[in-house]
């Protein structure tokens, strides 16, 4: 078989094939004694010094035959014929490093799961095993050794999100004994647990839950808060990434501020609270978003400000006792050294307004979910009296609108996981606290989480009513006697089949969780994928739930879906836990399937620039060449087939060792040329 | 009785011929077949791409002259796009034609046509070369041979983009114009050619004219051939190289007419010869006749004499004289002496070179405006240019997107395929006779009837490769082969 | 060796243009070098030869023989096979030799179809459906012409070949470097490179010499170069939309045609190592066309009108297909 | 097609999704025709048509690409790449007188060791149908384009 230009010949080799019976799952279809005798006769030429066949080729008998044949023989490649290389790569790369072998230099061809278990035939099975090890020996005569590629972790870990997840994954990391760095875009970490009163099913406060988680971080020593902050930039991969934060101007001097609050006191300018408290609630120019916030430094809010707006005020500088107001701050940029990276950046509600026919926005006593959470919340802006807009009166009937903006084509398909549960316990708050009828609008109620049934019972106790079936309408337009001043709940009932026209006082609509509105770009900046819902996307969804496509970036809570906060907690530590493996490992070895550039052979056009999904390839404007970044590269082979220079080649899967395969599975190079037309 | 002759292979012309001659009983020549051995089939192969590649397709026809297929392909392609270049275009496509004119005329006179009057038909065929010219003539001269070939491949680089197979005319005009030093440099050297041609024409005065015995040669019958002429004139009836209409006159000299490109077909045919790869064009309304020459036979050739003979002059002031010059030393017009041809060449040369400075100094050559974008449907259209060896037709079909669908070819040297055939024959008939004692410089001139029409097998062959081995073979009465002479060039 | 101890040169041209011999009398005073380092015994274009005088010569008399032009014709095949005889070194010189160049596109059709195409051509008058035969009777005697083959192949598919020069025709500066280094190693200055190896040209594609500005590349579209308003002089023609081949074409030529606003058309072949230019120009292409929609996609590749004849200009006879086969449409 | 014609062909599989379905199909015991020989590539990504034109010239009757659904690619998009590859590698292959459906490029997940299965039947019915490609550079055709030189030259041209 001639050599073809480009495809050099590593020499003359000596190669051993081992056919497996493995029982009778390939010798019952198979002819292996014939296959084996076969491989030394047809295949001796092109460098077949042993051929034999074994029982289990798997067993330790059968590794031990290899490791013998490779000391007493001076075997330099090794095909084995048996089952799929998803079972046993590992084991015959093993045996041929035990050795002295490189484990890169043995090929295994599934002869099994794609002969014997497939094929009825015993001669064309038997033909079929040929020429699958014609292909493996042709292959392994290209194959390189080579060795795992190492890469040093740097033992820093970037947070992002300081919400439940965030905040769980610092403290498993930092509690290891690591650096941590936390970035968070408001003022204070804490997320959107911060906002709830109670938390389903056990109806703890959630501050009460979360603030010593909060303030630990606050004083950990291994943590370093970036609040009021974001990620500007992410460069480098696993092990070493450098990431650019943006630590926006908060016009406080943070060293001095002892956090007593006087400058909030002292501020002139009341501002609506349209972040931490969803609107339904005031705050100052300058402010901390809620009493436990995290660092406890206040920010100044500079497009309310009455000193930015107008040039004068300034009363928080002149109350200050420390003069730690300094309106000159300007953004700061700080680059942080890190080996790995946790995303927990959450999720966003769903605009209850894009569905208008719900009337959110345009009836006063249509609530959010969330709105209702800072009612309902103590600290809240009407300090847990669960009241109509007009801020005094007490509702008399309260319905619960589920899934919206959830299991709904025209917005998300997906089930927002947590609904039903904060459905519920909205039922068991109303009625609690007000006494009211409570009526629950529902598709399904789905309570699959430890003592989230029991709760539910609970509740159809307290005689709250379910209706099942999706709202059609929310409107104040009254026909009916007895409607007057009240929102009619318009509803198909499906269990009863007919139309119903609920009036009630007040409507909460249990928004569903939407990924945050710049999860595209997040991702992008990280390396990583969104699913077409735009939630990250895991490395595999079942069994690496926290890992991510990218080595050395990792996802925690609802960034990869809704959750409550107990997935979202054990997703924090999972992630940490990964982190904490990579870094006391010190290093990470990779797998040597990469591509590389031969830089003379680049020309530059720049065709692969764009190829690569895990941004290995740069382009050096100076050389005017591409270089790929080996512990990027995932080895794909995607730019190597593209390379119109032929500059790229990948290890593992070189155009040589496929080139020789193809001849060797049409039997090209056998001593008598094949006959192509006959039974395979 | 067999006749041993021995006879040297033609050699010095670009591409290669096999003659057979046969020899009746008396050992006189009863027929002579001049064979071109190849094909390639650019006409089939062209079919199916795109039209704007053409250019760069059919100057792979020949690397001798893939300057005039460069531009009959790309005048073809404006014509299938009913698209008119901006002047700059057309200007930059003559300049640079008229550059490879230069260097193609020069190539041929002292490489290839000239040494046989310089040297003399009787000198040794070692010394009837290019070196054996610039050991007559002067060393300094050959400097001057090889700094015009230089000149005028610099030029066709610079506008063409490369020395050989240029690659910058595209349907509707140019993909780049020059810049002010890019001019001034060739109008540099297109002064300089001016006066080389003149050189060369005061070469051939006193080398050949000043001689009687080749005047004699040239002015003798054996060299003569009553043919009709063709070539490209402009619209006061000038030659023309790259545009313009094709003039047809008849032996006498009357004109029988001039056809726009598209009217090729009402005029030209073309004959199939089963012993040959290679068509012999005709005149259509007068009809193919055989190999004879006269009024009634559509028999034509197409060479700087047929143009100077189907032309009323020349366009630019010297080489006017020159013209006018021609044709009282031969006798008024038409010439038929074929053997004049060298000197008509040479006349072209002063042309060509005196075009180069008119359009090098044309304010308009250094123009931005090089391109129109063509906005009709491609349909159908035909591309003249009048190559160096014969007027050069590109005819060319393509469907709605433009790509081709049929092609039709009529090149240089195929126009003169058969009146090459009858001067051969002729020549042999008039040399080979029983008896006769052939020496080497009376069967050169063999060779120099051929050679007068600067056959370029790698056009005429266009349907094949620039390769044509000669083979001359003769054979007697009783088809004994007498001698084969081969030259594999 | 001959009697002046000079090694003996030849140059030989098959189906090929006479581009190459330009090329090589465009080499200037390189020329000379030849001159003084070698005995010409064979360069038909240049001198007076004749074919019994190789004939005649020792086997391997000949040091080094430059080989253009493709296999097309019995004629050209007898002369590899007596060249590669006669020539110690023999080098398939130009784009005809190495790859099969433009007449290698021949291969998509049969010799029927251009048999038919030639001689029933518009403006043949052929009523009898003459066809020229390879031998002819005649009333005086039987004359021949040497068989057309049905494929054009290179000298490599029909004589073992030394070493490849590509290029339509190679650029004069690496002809005078090729003869450059056989004199360097005349003279024991330098080393032969491996038998087998393509020489005179870059260890990259056009692109690397080419100085035009380029980018990320994205294809959302095909433009034909005389669509285009005004050809950028400074940018990639690939992202000006024009089928450049220059990505997957051998460096060497200066980039000459992209330079002077006209696409790479290829003339130099694949670069070393490359099996299939015109599967690697596909694949480089098909990669960074921006679209993931199929119908999309197939309008996309609709702009190239021509996708074998623009991918295999110059390769087809070398491709590794070689030819298309005989079939209902087409060949 | 004449019965008894046994197209030989090579099938490219990605390592992530169908290199497994292959698996999956043997474990399930699901029986395919044998005239397919796998190659196992990292991804389709990895699929260079010169592959393709290597195993047709090389004496293959088809060749099948199969990898991720769109959209599942394991390395994300690579798969989008292999399409288009295919699909201009087609258009080629058209015009060298080479049905371009003895090229197929087949999607199959990790799960769909049933749906391979049935597609490689398929595919060899349709090759079956199409007859051999007996591509003349392959070895066998080697022997008769000699024989049809030496008819040229014996009969007239």
């Amino acid at each position: 078989m001639s050599t073809e230009n480009g495809r050099k010949e590593n020499g003359r080799e000596r190669i051993g094939v081992y056919v497996c019976h493995c029982g009778t799952n390939i010798a019952g279809v198979v002819d292996v004694k014939e296959v084996a005798r076969w491989s030394k006769e047809q295949l001796g030429h092109r460098g077949v010094v042993i051929a034999r066949d074994d029982k289990f080729m798997c067993s330790s008998l059968g590794q031990e035959l290899i490791e013998h044949d490779i000391k007493k023989e001076g075997l330099t490649r090794v095909v084995v014929a048996a089952c799929s290389p998803h079972l046993h790569e590992k084991t015959f790369r093993t045996a041929c490093s035990r050795a002295g072998l490189n484990p890169y230099l043995c090929e295994l061809t599934s002869i099994r799961e794609q002969v014997s278990w497939v094929t009825s035939d015993k001669k064309v099975a038997t033909e079929k095993s040929k020429a699958m090890i014609s292909g493996a020996v042709e292959r392994v005569r290209y194959h390189e050794p080579l060795d795992p590629l190492k890469v040093p972790i740097n033992e820093s870990t970037l947070i992002v999100g300081g919400g439940i997840a965030g905040i769980q994954s610092a403290l498993e990391i930092a509690n290891a004994g690591h650096p941590v760095y936390i970035v968070e875009r408001e003022p204070s970490i804490g997320g959107h647990m911060a906002q709830f009163d109670k938390t389903f099913p056990t109806l703890d406060c959630a501050a009460c839950i979360l603030t010593p988680r909060m303030s630990e971080v606050g004083t950990h020593p291994n943590i370093h808060m970036l609040t009021w902050s974001e990620v500007e930039q992410v460069d480098g991969y696993v092990g070493n990434f450098t990431v650019t934060i943006r630590q926006k101007a908060r016009y406080i001097n943070t060293d001095d501020c002892t956090g007593c609050g006087i400058c909030v006191e002292k501020c002139p300018k009341k501002v609506i609270d349209s972040e931490f408290e969803v609107g339904i609630g005031y705050r100052k120019a300058v402010y901390t978003p809620f009493a436990q916030a995290v660092p406890k430094y206040p920010v100044i809010d500079d497009e309310n400000c009455i000193y930015f707006e107008k040039g004068t005020c300034k009363a928080c500088e002149k109350f200050c006792p420390t003069n730690a107001i300094d309106f000159e701050q300007e953004d700061e940029l700080i680059t942080l050294e890190v080996g790995n990276i946790v995303l927990a950046t959450g999720f966003d509600l769903f605009d209850a307004r894009r569905i208008p026919q719900y009337g959110y926005g345009r009836l006063a006593n249509v609530f959010t979910s969330l709105e209702f959470e800072r009612m309902a919340n103590a600290a809240g802006p009407t300090e847990g009296a669960i009241v109509m807009r007009d801020g005094h009166t007490v509702p008399e009937s309260v319905g619960i609108v589920h899934c919206v903006g959830s299991r709904d084509r025209n917005y998300n398909n997906y089930c927002s996981s947590i609904c039903c549960m904060q459905s519920l316990k909205f039922a068991h708050l109303v009625s609690e606290r007000t006494g009211a009828q409570v009526y629950n609008f529902y598709i399904d109620i789905r309570t699959p989480g430890k003592d989230f049934d029991e709760f539910y019972q609970r509740v159809l106790e307290e005689e709250t009513l379910f209706v099942r079936g999706k709202v059609a309408e929310v409107t104040d337009a009254t026909r009916l006697p007895g409607e007057e001043g009240k929102l009619i709940v318009q509803v198909e009932d499906t269990l009863a089949g007919k139309q119903r026209r609920i009036p009630v006082d007040m409507v909460i609509l249990s928004a569903g969780l939407e990924p945050r509105r710049d999860a595209d770009d997040v991702a992008r900046q990280f390396g990583i994928s969104c699913s077409s819902a735009g939630w990250f996307t895991e490395k595999h969804p079942k069994l690496d739930p926290v890992a991510t496509m990218t080595e050395g970036v990792f996802i925690a809570g609802c960034v990869s879906g809704p959750k409550d906060i107990p997935a979202s907690v054990a997703q924090g530590s999972a992630a940490a836990a990964r982190v904490v493996s990579y870094i006391e490992q010190g290093e990470l070895s990779l797998e040597p399937v990469r591509a590389s550039i031969e830089e003379a052979m680049c020309s530059g056009c720049r065709i692969c620039n764009d190829l690569c999904p895990y941004n290995a390839i740069d382009f050096d404007e100076q050389l005017m060449v591409s270089e790929i970044n080996s512990a990027l590269c995932q080895g794909c082979g995607t730019c190597v087939a593209a390379c119109p220079a032929g500059a790229i080649s990948g290890t593992g899967f070189s155009d040589a060792q496929v080139l020789a395969q193809i001849e060797g599975l049409l039997m090209l190079n056998l001593e008598e040329p094949a006959v192509m037309a006959e039974p395979v | 009785m067999t006749e041993r002759i021995a006879i040297d292979p033609i050699t010095r012309l670009e591409g290669h011929g096999k003659i057979e001659i046969f020899l009746d009983d008396d050992g006189n020549v009863a027929n002579t077949y001049f064979q071109i051995p190849e094909l390639r089939g650019f006409e089939q192969f062209c079919v199916g791409r795109p039209v704007e590649e053409m250019p760069v397709l059919t100057n792979r026809i020949c690397g001798v002259c893939p300057e005039a297929h460069h531009m009959a392909a790309a005048k073809a392609a404006d014509a299938v796009y009913k698209v008119d270049p901006p002047p700059t275009a057309k200007k930059l496509r003559e300049l640079l034609y008229s550059a490879f004119y230069v260097t193609d005329h020069t190539t041929h006179f002292y490489a290839l046509g000239g040494p046989d009057f310089i040297m003399g038909p009787d000198a040794p065929v070692a010394e009837r070369n290019i070196l054996g010219v610039i050991h007559k003539v002067g060393l300094e001269i050959g400097g001057k041979v090889i700094q015009a070939r230089k000149y005028g491949h610099t030029v066709i680089e610079i506008i063409g983009g490369r020395k050989v197979h240029p690659c910058t005319s595209i349907p509707g005009g140019q993909t780049r114009g020059i810049n002010e030093e890019e001019r001034a440099e060739i109008e540099k050297m297109g002064r300089w050619s001016v006066d080389f041609a003149q050189f060369s024409l005061d070469i051939f005065a006193d080398i050949v004219l000043g001689n009687q015995e080749y005047l004699d040669l040239i002015l003798g019958d054996i060299y003569s051939h009553r043919m009709h002429y063709i070539g490209l004139v402009d619209e006061n009836n000038l030659v023309n190289f790259y545009d313009g209409l094709v003039s047809v006159v008849d032996p006498n000299g009357k004109r029988l007419g001039k056809y726009a490109p598209d009217e090729y077909g009402d005029w030209i045919a073309e004959r199939v010869e089963a012993w040959t790869y290679l068509k012999f064009p005709y005149l259509k309304q007068v009809g193919w006749k055989g190999f004879v020459g006269g009024e009634d036979s559509g028999v034509y050739s197409a060479t700087p004499l047929s143009r100077l003979n189907a032309a009323d002059g020349m366009a630019t002031p010297l080489a006017q004289e020159h013209y006018e010059r021609f044709f009282e030393t031969l006798g008024g017009k038409p010439v038929h002496q074929q053997l004049a041809t060298h000197w008509a060449r040479l006349i072209e040369l002063l042309y060509a070179a005196e075009r180069w400075v008119e359009l090098a100094t044309d304010l308009e050559i250094t123009g931005d405006d090089f391109h129109t974008v063509p906005t009709e449907t491609p349909t159908e259209g035909v591309g003249i240019v009048e190559a160096p060896r014969g007027t050069l037709t590109h005819h060319y079909w393509t469907d709605e997107r433009g790509v081709l669908t049929k092609v039709n070819l009529i090149v240089g040297t195929t126009n003169n395929y058969a009146p090459i055939s009858m001067s051969i024959k002729k020549a042999a008939e008039s040399l080979i006779t029983s008896g006769t004692v052939v020496t080497e410089g009376l069967l050169n001139m063999v060779e120099m009837a051929f050679r007068s029409y600067d056959p370029c097998f790698g056009c005429a062959t266009h349907s094949l490769p620039g390769q044509m081995p000669l083979e001359v073979k003769i054979t007697d009465a009783q088809g004994e082969t007498v001698e084969t002479l081969r030259q594999y060039c | 060796m001959t009697e002046n101890g000079k090694p003996k040169f030849a140059m030989y041209w098959a189906a090929s243009c006479g581009g190459c011999e330009i090329a090589v009398l465009n080499i200037h005073e390189a020329i000379l070098d030849v001159d003084a380092n070698f005995e010409i015994v064979f360069w038909p274009v240049a001198m007076d030869a004749k074919y019994k005088d190789v004939e005649a010569m020792e086997d391997g008399e000949i040091f080094l023989t430059l080989f253009n032009g493709g296999i097309r014709n019995a004629e050209n095949e007898h002369l590899a096979h007596l060249m590669r005889q006669k020539s110690q070194l023999l080098i398939a010189f130009g784009s005809c030799a190495t790859e099969g160049c433009i007449p290698g596109l021949a291969n998509l059709s049969t010799s029927e179809q251009i048999f038919e195409t030639v001689y029933q051509g518009p403006s043949t008058e052929n009523d009898d459906s003459v066809r020229p035969q390879y031998m002819t009777q005649m009333p005086e005697g039987i004359i021949e012409i040497p068989i057309f083959c049905p494929t054009l192949r290179t000298l490599q598919d029909v004589v073992d070949v030394d070493y490849y020069i590509p290029g339509c025709p190679p650029e004069s500066h690496q002809i005078a470097a090729v003869i450059g280094l056989v004199i360097s190693v005349l003279n024991g200055e330098a080393e032969l490179p491996p038998k087998g190896s393509t020489i005179g040209v870059g260890d990259s594609t056009v692109c690397d010499e080419c100085p035009r500005e380029r980018d990320v590349k994205r294809i959302k579209q095909f433009t034909r170069i005389q669509e285009l308003e005004q050809i950028d002089p400074d940018l990639c023609l690939l992202e000006q939309g024009i089928l450049c081949m220059g990505p997957a074409t051998a460096s060497g030529c200066d980039s000459r045609c992209p330079i002077a606003g006209a696409p790479c058309i290829g003339c130099y072949g694949p670069p070393v190592g490359v099996l299939d230019q015109g599967a690697r120009m596909m694949t480089a292409l098909a990669s960074v066309i921006d679209s993931r929609d199929p119908e999309e996609i197939e309008t996309i590749l609709d702009g190239i009108v021509d996708p074998a004849g623009s991918f295999y200009k110059f390769s087809m006879a070398h491709s590794l297909l070689k030819a298309a086969r005989p079939s209902e449409n087409g060949r | 097609m004449e019965n008894g014609f046994e197209p030989v062909m090579i099938g490219f599989t990605c390592n992530w999704c169908s290199y497994r379905a292959a698996d999956l199909a043997g474990t399930s015991r699901v029986k395919y025709p044998p005239n397919v020989r796998l190659i196992r590539l990292m991804c389709s990504g990895r699929l260079d048509p010169t592959f393709v034109l290597k195993a047709l010239s090389a004496g293959a009757d088809g060749v099948m690409i199969t990898g991720c659904h769109p959209g599942e690619c394991h390395y994300l998009e690579q798969n989008y790449k292999a399409m288009r590859r295919v699909m201009l590698l087609k258009r080629t292959i058209a015009q060298m007188g080479i049905e371009p459906e003895r090229v197929k490029l087949v999607w199959a997940s990790a799960a769909e060791g049933i749906h391979l299965a049935h597609e490689i039947t398929n595919f060899v019915d349709e090759i079956k149908a199409l007859g051999p490609l007996d591509w003349p550079t392959a070895p066998r055709r080697r022997a008769l384009e000699e024989i049809e030189q030496l008819e040229v030259e014996e009969v007239p041209a």
